[in-house]
């Protein structure tokens, strides 16, 4: 309850904040300051096993979640500490970013304590409706527009299926808790569910999906990763994705688990098509923001073995994969962001001229081509080994490493940008000595995580 | 097999070091007398020589003669065989002291502004050491049957546990058979070494060999036809597979691999149309499908 | 009258609102269409909630009516902001981005 | 605890150089390559006095998983790769000291990184551990060979780096249905060992390609070998000597610790079929050595048929396991060869500014303490007796031909006619570079200076002393 109550309350208050303060960097202080309450809010709600209900019923704090909580707010601290500055750069309503972005963090800790398909529901669009402003925040930028635009669009008629899928879910239930008696006795009984329920089911994979950017229905993640402001892009990528991702193998695995046989093949064929495409397009990119889209969309392919995979080391992936994933994509957008031109080109010779970002963007992208010793390899190992425990599809398994390896020559292809040619990259600004402190923090722990996952695990 | 790599090395190299005397001179006709000039290459080439002709005690001899036992042991046609190699140990022993002779004995041919000198030690010592080693390296493999144990063997012997089965069938052939055999190849090796010593002791003149000489003098064209008939076919075979197999090859299919990425790469792009309707409607489309393949396989 | 009429009724809107979205390019229309597809289900969850005795899901409705308001006053400023820029509401006039 | 040392040491080393100066550079990472080279024969030591419990150092690691960081000498094979890691690093480190490397720091610090993570394949008893240090040794190769070397060097390691990185994966999935089926989720070598055998021979058949596809384009056997003489050649040649001397053995080392005794029945039912893939490389790439005008890539197509030899030997049952003894030892004595031979190449390189033998000539006239190392390693990579070369090869050969296969004598022919063309090409490159009339291009050519002079005396002193006295060696690899 703590982190919802909170993070609302933030986002009401950086609001108002606008009015108090003239100066951005007092707005961009109380924000930092904010998150760090947030963070301490989480941690105080920690709780070390079981579940506790809150909200009469309708929240249940699974240790998981409530450890899950901490990490988003820890990530979201250190996003709000590494891109402060252009966040407010974006326009002129700089209170207002940071209070969407307190109010996407309340959407996401209500979807990873729901126990109601309303606080779901609600979850997601609290999550989505702030989203569609901020991809649309650069008002002049018509690329903004546009991926507002179309998030827009494509957002809400996902949520249409999001609520028919709920719906129909009731329909099969009589029920939104999952947890009474009468949801349970429908998908827990082991009994084949009903028609109603099936559709239902598989239609909040399909919002998901979409919130997820799993193909085929992903395709509106390019062009809004590419055409939102690349200081909302990370927190787009990252922790809004792995929020849902969260919700999504909450919901699958706590409630669904029994008819698992009946969503898996669609699953799988997701996971392939997510894999093939994300993976196979980014190869083609030019810009290093879009290739990042759709590397994006390929990591969700990995994510998505959490889900499918129905076992414990499953949730282990989800946790180690989301952290990593996250304090990747931070690193390599906190670089990225300096950049004055995002093609591979724009980064040719940043080694030489800036070796601390260089450094972190490598140590990032090792970590998202998943190479040992980073965060990023062990995420995708625990996925792997949960859709390996499954025994099942083992073709699939296959098939994601290959993919793995094709991810290795976008990502490869930044670094030889960086570190093999020659060039003069240019920077927009110059990161100070407290971002350089930042991104080699976070250089470090994607490589602690690598080094000792057991850290994330243990809780 | 294990010590002819000794005399051929040394031979090699002392060859090596003859040309190196006589400033790069290859054509052993304009040679001739560097005996006198460097001492050390002649000796060591004598036993580098007499080594490869198969002569007692040097390591030729025993490895040869091994080899021929085993030809003789082997199967129907060892007979044959046998005398096929006794032909080539002969041939062997012919021109490599025909070589031998030539080159150092009889007068200097070469030009008058030549001074052929003897090698710096740091060739002449290595020539010395594979010497000794052609020596002895026929003495640690000597055949039990002169109270030898096959030092060689045993030097491997951690090696060759497993092989005295092998070992044993061998010398199952009786010791008479054998002392024959090394009589036989010895006395074949010194009749090429008359041989060539009777036509090439005193080789003086730069004339012009005709009919069957000239055809020995051209080595029988042996070298020309051991050049066209194998350097050349396996060099042109070699440059043929590099460019068709390795680089078309294997290679092709690797980097066919990249490029196989890179065009799909380029055409899966074009779904990303940028067309908001069209993204809507590859979701439906994209929705239906997975739900029919899904209920299909469940046979709901 | 049965319920399974309301149902039938809710089913063909949504789909309705579905083709409509697919076939339209007028941004406008489409966000009606969503709306139509949102009220379907409203519309489902009313019947669903009768047939089963259950009060929630008229809750349910109110929230999504609150929602889809939010999420219209979102979208439509998005909407006028695109308009002002060019001209248009035709959704397919906009594809800088893409590949 | 010592043991730990051999991974620790080059790693924290490693890290210490890249921030020192470039002028301290080399002599920093001569010194502590030295000292790694000491640890190795510490540990040699401990070995040979029966002294194991300093051999093994275990750590729980990643307790879900049952993966624990355990390292552990546990046979001389892992013992003779440790000791080759060590002894190469300060010949390479020895014979660049009085050339010019650029940013030398960034250079030695990833070099000893590299170090580190091929200690660790070579150590670890645990699957996962191991692929670790896999991976962890191919990245600072792969930055050092993208910064240093020729023009194209960036595509060509690449192409190297993403080969080696698709079959490390497929690897791992191996592993991971290994790991699914140990009935206490462990990833230690006894357990995988223990299920791998009880697994059906069927999986056997797929599982045995997953890992096989992995090491043999390490290795590179025959299909897989393209990277091969591309990366050799761009390299530079300090990194060419750890990818040929160490990083190919890591393949065979796999064979021998992860394939052999986990997947008997897929090693079984395979095993022709890749003992004619090795011997045709081995013919193969003598053939494509003959035709090599660049000196470099002959060395790397040589290096190719080499291997060849040695993983068929591998594969090669009998009941003796002869062949992977002589496979074993050899692996030792090419590292040593090869890197002699590259240290040797990369000396011409440096003074003549090519790599084309048609440039090369007459050297012998210039540089007679040059030509003496370049003509007796060249004799100890074609396997003369009395050099270290030859024990391995005759070992390999009788154990080929003792094989329990039906295509035994075939298989034999036609890798002793590799070793045939092995000392034409060998010889013929020799006689190139060395003999014949001065090339106006190797005019300028210097005679060794005294750093190249030390290693190659030390080089020719292991070859000489392996070759003549080979008892230790051997003793290592009684299995």
């Amino acid at each position: 309850m703590n982190a919802i109550v909170i993070s609302a309350l933030l986002g009401v208050l950086m609001m108002l904040s606008g009015l108090f303060f003239k100066r951005s960097a007092a707005i961009q202080w109380t924000a930092i300051a904010g998150s760090a309450i947030l963070l301490i809010g989480s941690i105080l709600e920690l709780i070390p096993a079981g579940q506790n209900k809150m909200f009469y019923g309708m929240l249940e704090l699974h240790h998981v979640s409530s450890w899950f909580n901490v990490l988003m707010s820890a990530c979201v601290m250190l996003y709000i500490l590494l891109f402060h500055r252009s966040i407010a750069k974006v326009g002129r309503n700089d209170a207002e970013y940071f209070a969407l972005i307190f109010f996407v963090m309340c959407g996401i800790y209500l979807m990873s304590m729901y126990s109601n398909l309303l606080i779901l529901f609600l979850g997601i669009e609290i999550m989505s409706i702030p989203q569609y402003i901020m991809a649309g925040s650069d008002k002049e930028n018509i690329k903004s527009n546009e991926s507002a635009l179309k998030y827009f669009l494509m957002g809400s008629f996902s949520t249409g299926i999001l609520l028919m899928g709920i719906t129909l879910i009731y329909g099969a239930t009589g029920s939104f808790d999952l947890l009474s008696p009468k949801f349970t006795a429908v998908f827990q009984s082991g009994a084949d569910p009903s028609s109603l329920a099936m559709i239902g089911v598989l239609l909040l994979i399909v919002a998901f999906g979409f919130k997820t950017s799993s193909s085929p229905f992903h395709f509106w993640t390019p062009d809004v990763y590419d055409g939102s402001p690349t200081a909302f892009t990370p927190f787009m990528a990252s922790i809004v994705k792995v929020g849902v991702f969260m919700a999504f193998i909450r919901l699958f695995h706590l409630s669904f688990i029994q008819m698992a046989s009946h969503w898996q093949l669609m699953m799988a064929l997701m996971i392939a098509l997510t894999l093939l495409i994300g993976n196979i397009t980014a190869v083609y990119q030019q810009s290093v923001k879009r290739m990042l889209a759709y590397s994006s969309i390929a990591q969700a392919g990995f994510m998505l073995f959490a889900v499918f995979s129905t076992n414990q080391t499953a949730w282990d992936g989800m946790m180690l994969y989301s952290v990593a994933y996250t304090l990747s994509t931070l690193g390599i957008f906190a670089v990225l962001i300096k950049m004055k031109d995002y093609t591979y080109d724009g980064f040719k010779g940043l080694g030489k001229k800036e070796p601390v970002l260089a450094a972190t963007a490598t140590i990032c992208l090792l970590s998202l081509a998943g190479i040992p010793l980073t965060g990023g390899f062990f995420a995708k190992y625990f996925v792997l080994n949960a859709a390996m425990e499954q025994g099942l599809w083992i073709a699939l398994i296959i098939f994601a490493v290959l993919m793995a390896a094709v991810s290795a020559y976008y990502y490869f292809k930044v670094i030889m940008s960086m570190y093999f040619y020659e060039g003069d990259a240019e920077l927009t600004e110059e990161s100070n000595a407290v971002e350089k402190t930042l991104m080699i923090m976070n250089a470090v722990l994607v490589i602690l995580l690598g080094v000792m996952p057991g850290l994330i695990l243990n809780h | 097999m294990v010590t002819h790599a000794f005399f051929k090395a040394l031979l090699f190299l002392g060859s090596g070091s003859v040309i190196h005397a006589v400033d790069g001179e290859q054509d052993i006709r304009k040679m001739g007398g560097l005996k006198k000039y460097m001492k050390t290459t002649y000796l060591t080439f004598l036993i580098g020589c007499i080594a490869i002709a198969g002569i007692f005690p040097f390591s030729g001899f025993f490895s040869k003669d091994e080899i021929l036992l085993h030809v003789f042991t082997h199967g129907n046609f060892g007979k044959v065989y046998l005398i096929l190699g006794m032909l080539a140990a002969l041939m062997t022993a012919y021109y490599m002291f025909r070589l031998f002779w030539v080159t150092f004995h009889g007068q200097y041919r070469g030009g008058h502004d030549k001074h052929p000198h003897e090698s710096p030690a740091l060739m002449t010592i290595p020539l010395v050491v594979l010497a000794i080693l052609s020596l002895i390296g026929g003495l640690i493999g000597i055949p039990e049957i002169m109270g030898g144990n096959h030092a060689l063997h045993h030097f491997l012997s951690p090696v060759l546990i497993r092989s005295t089965a092998s070992q044993a069938m061998v010398h199952e052939v009786s010791h008479t058979a054998e002392w024959i055999l090394m009589g036989v190849a010895t006395v074949i090796a010194l009749m090429g070494i008359l041989m060539a010593w009777f036509y090439f002791k005193s080789y003086q003149s730069q004339k012009t060999n005709t009919g069957v000489s000239r055809f020995f003098e051209n080595k029988w064209y042996i070298d020309e036809m051991y050049d066209g008939v194998i350097v050349k076919p396996l060099q042109s075979l070699s440059r043929w597979t590099e460019k068709i197999i390795e680089k078309s090859g294997i290679d092709g299919v690797v980097n066919g691999v990249g490029r196989l990425i890179q065009y799909s790469s380029n055409k899966l792009r074009l779904l990303q149309s940028g067309l908001v309707g069209f993204y809507l409607f590859m979701i439906v489309a994209g929705m239906i499908l997975l739900f029919v393949i899904q209920i299909w396989f469940n046979k709901f | 009258m049965p319920s399974q009429y309301y149902l039938f009724l809710g089913f063909a809107l949504f789909c309705i609102g579905v083709m409509g979205v697919l076939m339209r390019r007028n941004a406008i229309i489409i966000l009606m269409c969503i709306e139509l597809m949102l009220n379907a289900v409203n519309l489902l969850l009313v019947t669903f909630s009768k047939m089963h005795q259950n009060a929630d899901a008229q809750l349910f409705v109110f929230f999504i009516m609150v929602v889809a308001a939010a999420e219209v006053s979102v979208g439509l400023s998005i909407i006028v902001l695109m308009y002002r820029k060019v001209r248009s509401i035709d959704i397919n006039i906009l594809n800088r981005l893409k590949n | 605890m010592l043991i730990l040392l051999l991974i620790l040491f080059p790693l924290l080393g490693g890290i210490l150089i890249w921030l020192l100066s470039d002028k301290l550079a080399s002599i920093a990472a001569l010194f502590v390559s030295i000292v790694v080279m000491v640890l190795s024969l510490v540990v040699y030591n401990q070995y040979h006095h029966g002294l194991h419990e300093e051999l093994i150092y275990q750590q729980p690691w990643i307790s879900q998983l049952g993966a624990t960081f355990s390292i552990e000498i546990s046979n001389g094979l892992p013992l003779l790769m440790v000791m080759l890691t060590g002894f190469v690093f300060p010949l390479i480190i020895g014979a660049w000291y009085n050339k010019p490397i650029e940013k030398a720091s960034r250079f030695y610090g990833l070099m000893f990184m590299a170090q580190a993570g091929l200690m660790g394949v070579f150590l670890a008893k645990d699957a996962l551990l191991f692929y670790v240090f896999w991976e962890v040794a191919l990245i600072p190769v792969y930055f050092l060979s993208s910064m240093y070397g020729g023009a194209r060097r960036i595509p060509v390691t690449f192409k190297f780096f993403v080969y080696t990185f698709l079959g490390s994966l497929l690897m791992l999935v191996a592993f991971l249905y290994i790991y699914q089926q140990t009935p206490i989720h462990s990833f230690s070598w006894d357990s995988l060992v223990s299920t791998g055998k009880s697994i059906s021979p069927a999986n056997q058949q797929w599982l045995f390609w997953m890992l096989f596809i992995a090491f043999a384009i390490k290795m590179p056997v025959f299909p897989f070998h393209t990277w091969q003489p591309d990366a050799y050649e761009q390299s530079a040649t300090p990194v060419t000597i750890v990818l040929s001397a160490i990083m190919v053995k890591m393949g065979l080392f796999a064979v021998v610790r992860w394939l052999l005794p986990v997947l008997p029945d897929g090693v079984k039912y395979w095993m022709d079929v890749v003992m004619w893939l090795s011997v045709a490389g081995i013919v193969y790439a003598s053939c494509m050595a003959m035709v090599q005008t660049n000196i470099k890539r002959l060395i790397a197509y040589s290096s190719i048929a080499h291997i060849g030899l040695m993983a068929a030997c591998l594969f090669a049952p009998n009941a003796d396991y002869l062949s992977v003894q002589g496979a074993a030892v050899q692996m030792f004595n090419h590292g040593i060869n090869i890197a002699g031979m590259s240290i040797i190449v990369g000396i011409l390189e440096h003074r003549l500014g090519t790599q084309q033998l048609d440039e090369m000539g007459g050297i012998a006239k210039i540089a007679p303490y040059f030509t003496v190392g370049l003509v007796l390693i060249s004799l100890a990579n074609i396997a003369l007796p009395l050099t270290n070369g030859f024990i391995g090869e005759f070992m390999m050969f009788n154990g080929l031909f003792n094989a329990d296969s039906k295509y035994r004598v075939w298989l034999t022919v036609l890798a002793g006619l590799g070793v045939i063309l092995s000392a034409v090409y060998t010889l013929t490159m020799v006689q190139k570079v060395a003999y014949g009339p001065l090339k106006t291009t190797s005019m300028g050519f210097t005679d060794l200076e005294l750093n190249e002079k030390i290693v190659v005396i030390l080089i020719l002193l292991v070859i000489l002393i392996l070759g003549f006295y080979p008892k230790y060696l051997l003793e290592l690899v009684n299995i």
